[in-house]
């Protein structure tokens, strides 16, 4: 057995390791259980739940970039009541930490979901979603709005002991600004970053490639645009940051770790290579070994500048 | 599901920049049923970043086939593999073609490279039922029938044979094939998809169809590949995962 | 004889096609020229001028990332008074619209270049940088603040008739606000964008891999951002818009003049290509003869959304 | 300054992971001078986007040659070319070694991948001037003396030859070089550059080095590779354009 020490804390959760898979990108755990033990993950963020199901955005919702990918999926999802009723019971044979990320339109939505998730003991933090940027209401709304981002996260604090992240929008001048809103109203951590705004048209219909028009782009075209906010949020505020985009293998993570993020969230790379978390959890192991870093906690925002 | 490196064991062009890849791949090969995908990554950079699908073509012992033309990046990266290169597949991926219903003749309609599931499927099912292949294209060079087995073709421009698209001419020969347990199979464009399914459907013929859409992971986990239902108004069907064969009923198009 | 127009005006000022070449990526036209004949060209903007040379930062002032590239020059440049004793007299050769970009850390600043190279007939126009993100003062502390853009426009087309274009910074929520306010304020036109903030670090000495921390992204990855930002002015505010962000070829340039340019300038692409300028040239003209397209300004924003 | 396509003619690994590239391109082997430098796209994708820059390590007739290592993901592509792939290249680039001041013999000191813009400069030098070379790395396997004259080597790990650095070998054997008019020709890290300019500087020896440093353009546009200079404090000199090749007492390593 190494004596590399993993485990990372977000707040009280503590985790095994500080890889987690991203919302939305890993559904709710079912497929992605085909390729990756998930009893080795350090958590599961399920894909962004709403008060009632949703439909999501009618076709197309993705295209490639350079690098990259725009998505405008539109928040599908089952709702609260069929994700307790069908969903946990799969997720609550594994032993590793569930993370439920809410998206709602409105304050009240946001605390509603809360009320009724933290009731269920399998669900061990929230990560709220303040940042879509393909939907009409909240979303970026949202995410934008220092005073709004205070109010939910107010809000959903008041409903929830469990640790509360809050999922910041890129698409703003200085994402620290929000990190402290967040940290000033009772969050515990904040996940940096959910993805760019961007478009893509075909040049011979002139129709946008992706049918909301405005859509997210993930993937590692965004990496050094994430990195830069997580910095900026280590620098300003004293808040645990889980950094999200672009993450394509081990490097990249301890990249993110460096520049201030206590753990990571894989996103898109789920889709082109679902087994790459674990192969990451191995290689991190192994970049400590050789670094004599005994506890890899100690990477995070251990930038010389 | 697996993922795999396995080897190109052969790529030829089988007729004007239409590329046949043969893939070793035994496990692959083993599982993997007509009208499923693979998910195939073209390069180990981040460009083309996503994997990108394709039918699987034929099967034939421990190798599997491909098709395909050059689109884009993607395709034109994998044209260039050469014997031995290794390629990365995920698959077989979604449900496949059901050939235990009820049918006595198999009707295969397929429009430029909606040609390409179809040898398979022709293999498994050409010595118990009878075939019959109707095959479009734009023009000459579209039509594909390779390892097809009794093929009448049309093309949009007449350049050969019939003079229209193919469900036209699947339709003029509705009257030859009346007394037959019908089962009509069909891959090819959306547009030339919807006429195939009001024909099969006016003339309450059993229809299944390949449908397309563009992918991010091809199993399920994106939901990026929304196709609607017939039956519930309130959700998509994913064409990755519930697809991406449906039967005619089931789907708007 | 081709029957194609080519030709587009921003504001006042007519080029003979829409491909212009960025600010900081073509030096003050020289070494360039080896390779374009400039003759060919929709125009040319000078690397960002300051009243006082300015020696830059210090290396490593770049790195490449996933599909782009981090730059962190700070504004290396001669001056205004060498650029006009040494610079120009190279340009005057040339019959290609010269586009002056300023760079400046106070508006003071910025009025006084302009007022100085205004004087000077071969300088058609001017663009006036209120978004680099790699200096100290000036740069973002302007660009990202709509009192302070609204400032610097009205206060240099004060003093000067000639065209004014403002580059705007990407790094904000809603860059149509900003188009608005330098079309309130007097200005001719806006460019977008100039790159965004990115940082990237080197996992092994954990250093920032560019020296000044934060750096500028550019380069493929940006572009679907950039053609996100430019349907948003579009769609907001009436003014005609320079596109700028990872094109990379003729297929770009048409995918941002559907989303709004008038025109469209060239940067990283220089670096790796010199000559992709004028092929590009050609090969919109082949687009639009087979696109039947008589003037390619009818691009401009025709978007079917 | 050209832009070419140019065929690879061969590839071979000259020794344990060092790869020299033999690539047919007249019109630059016509004109590119030892110590210049060229500019190479590896990919037509945007991954790896930006150039990477080579010094010429050695032309005959109409062939460049260049020497490297596998890097990163750019020099892992140029590795897998293969004979008849044609590679983008710009160049030549830069300024090269001045071989035209007044001496009579010639000094070599490189360190690891230093060497490769030496056996140009050799093949150039040795029918007219007296040649010693030495030749550092960190362990035998990274000293490389492919197509170099009289050279003593030397390694930090003792595990070939003389047991330190190449500037200390260098340095133990200029007595036996005192009455020489040496011109001295440095490459490799800087760590190395720097004590050999010290070395230089304090026994009044001329001595260029070819430097490296991060580069976008390679031709003088971005700005992106400044280099401190003695002379003028206020502004940097640009590796790509003034350099790489700079004499010692001009720049500040
Ligand atoms: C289930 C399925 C089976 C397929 N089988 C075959 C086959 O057997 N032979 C064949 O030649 N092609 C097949 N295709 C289409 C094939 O996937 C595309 O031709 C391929 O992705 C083109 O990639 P490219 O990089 O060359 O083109 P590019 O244009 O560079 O990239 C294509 C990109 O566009 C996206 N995209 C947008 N719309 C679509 C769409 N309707 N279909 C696919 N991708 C889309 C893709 O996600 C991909 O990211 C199939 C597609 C699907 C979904
Ligand atoms: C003038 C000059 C001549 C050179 N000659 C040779 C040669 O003959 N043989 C050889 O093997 N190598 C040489 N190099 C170094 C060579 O350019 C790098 O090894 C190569 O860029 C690595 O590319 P990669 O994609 O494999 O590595 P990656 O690490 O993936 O990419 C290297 C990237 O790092 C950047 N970079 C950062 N610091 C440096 C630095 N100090 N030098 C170069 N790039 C840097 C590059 O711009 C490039 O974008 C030379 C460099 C210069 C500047
Ligand atoms: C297809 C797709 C769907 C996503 N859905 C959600 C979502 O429902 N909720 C959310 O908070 N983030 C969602 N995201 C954002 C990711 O969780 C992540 O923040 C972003 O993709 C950047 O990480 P990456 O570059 O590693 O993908 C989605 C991303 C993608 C690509
Ligand atoms: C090396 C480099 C230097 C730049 N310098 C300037 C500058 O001095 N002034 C300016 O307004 N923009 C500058 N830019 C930004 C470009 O003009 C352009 O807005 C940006 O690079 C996005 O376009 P691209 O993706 O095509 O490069 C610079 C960009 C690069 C890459
Ligand atoms: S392609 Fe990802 S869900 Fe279908
Ligand atoms: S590399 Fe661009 S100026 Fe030197």
């Amino acid at each position: 057995m190494s004596k590399i020490d993993l485990s990372v804390n977000i707040a009280s959760l503590k985790l095994r390791n500080p890889i987690m898979l991203a919302s939305g990108t890993v559904g709710y755990g079912n497929e992605i259980a085909e390729f990756v033990d998930l009893n080795k993950i350090g958590a599961i963020v399920t894909k962004s739940l709403s008060l009632k199901p949703r439909k999501g955005n009618p076709p197309q919702r993705i295209t490639e970039t350079p690098a990259g990918m725009l998505n405008a999926i539109g928040l599908a999802n089952v709702g609260v009541e069929v994700f307790l009723k069908e969903k946990i019971p799969f997720l609550k044979q594994y032993d590793v930490p569930l993370i439920c990320n809410i998206a709602a339109s409105s304050v009240e939505e946001y605390v509603e979901c809360t009320k009724i998730l933290t009731e269920e003991e399998t669900i061990k933090a929230f990560e709220i979603n303040v940042s879509c940027p393909n939907v009409k209401e909240g979303g970026l709304q949202f995410g934008n709005n220092l005073s709004a981002v205070g109010k939910v996260t107010e809000k959903v604090r008041a409903v929830t002991n469990k640790p509360l992240i809050i999922k910041l929008s890129p698409n703003v001048s200085y994402i620290s600004e929000f990190a402290k809103v967040v940290k000033d109203e009772g969050g515990d951590a904040v996940s940096a970053i959910n993805t760019l705004v961007g478009t893509a048209f075909n040049i011979f219909t002139r129709k946008p490639k992706v049918q909301n028009v405005f859509a997210g782009l993930s993937g590692p075209a965004i990496k050094p645009v994430a990195l830069a906010k997580v910095l900026e949020i280590h620098q300003k505020v004293d808040i645990p940051i889980i950094g999200i985009g672009g993450i394509m293998n081990w490097k990249d993570v301890v990249e993110f770790m460096i520049a201030g993020a206590s753990a990571v969230q894989i996103g898109t790379l789920n889709f082109i290579d679902p087994t790459a978390p674990i192969k990451i959890i191995e290689e991190l192991e192994k970049y400590c070994e050789q670094m004599s870093i005994t506890s890899i906690s100690e990477l995070t925002g251990s930038y010389i500048i | 599901m697996l993922i795999v490196n396995s080897p190109v064991e052969e790529i030829k062009e089988i007729q004007k920049d239409i590329f046949l890849q043969k893939i070793y791949s035994p496990e692959i090969a083993r599982q993997i049923k007509p009208g499923q995908f693979l998910n195939i990554r073209v390069s180990e950079t981040v460009t083309p970043l996503l994997r990108r699908p394709f039918s699987v073509c034929d099967v034939e012992g421990d190798y599997i086939f491909i098709m395909f033309n050059i689109f884009g990046e993607g395709t034109k990266i994998l044209s260039h593999k050469h014997k031995g290169d290794t390629i990365d597949i995920l698959g077989p991926l979604g449900n496949g073609f059901n050939i235990s219903d009820d049918f006595d003749t198999a009707v295969i309609v397929a429009g430029g490279l909606g040609a390409a599931p179809f040898p398979y499927l022709t293999r498994l099912l050409k010595d118990k039922f009878e075939i019959f292949s109707f095959i479009g294209g734009r023009s000459i060079n579209d039509v594909i029938t390779f390892n097809l087995v009794n093929v009448k073709t049309a093309t949009d421009d007449g350049s050969l044979d019939y003079f229209g698209n193919v469900v036209q001419l699947f339709e003029e020969n509705l009257s030859s094939l009346k007394n037959k347990k019908l089962k009509v199979f069909g891959c090819g464009p959306n547009a030339m998809l919807r006429a195939l399914k009001d024909v099969c459907i006016s003339n309450n013929i059993n229809c299944e169809v390949s449908t397309e859409c563009a992918m991010a992971c091809g199993f399920g986990i994106c939901q990026g590949c929304p196709i609607e239902s017939t039956e519930q108004s309130d959700k998509y069907l994913l064409v990755c995962k519930d697809g991406p064969v449906f039967n005619v009923k089931d789907v708007i198009i």
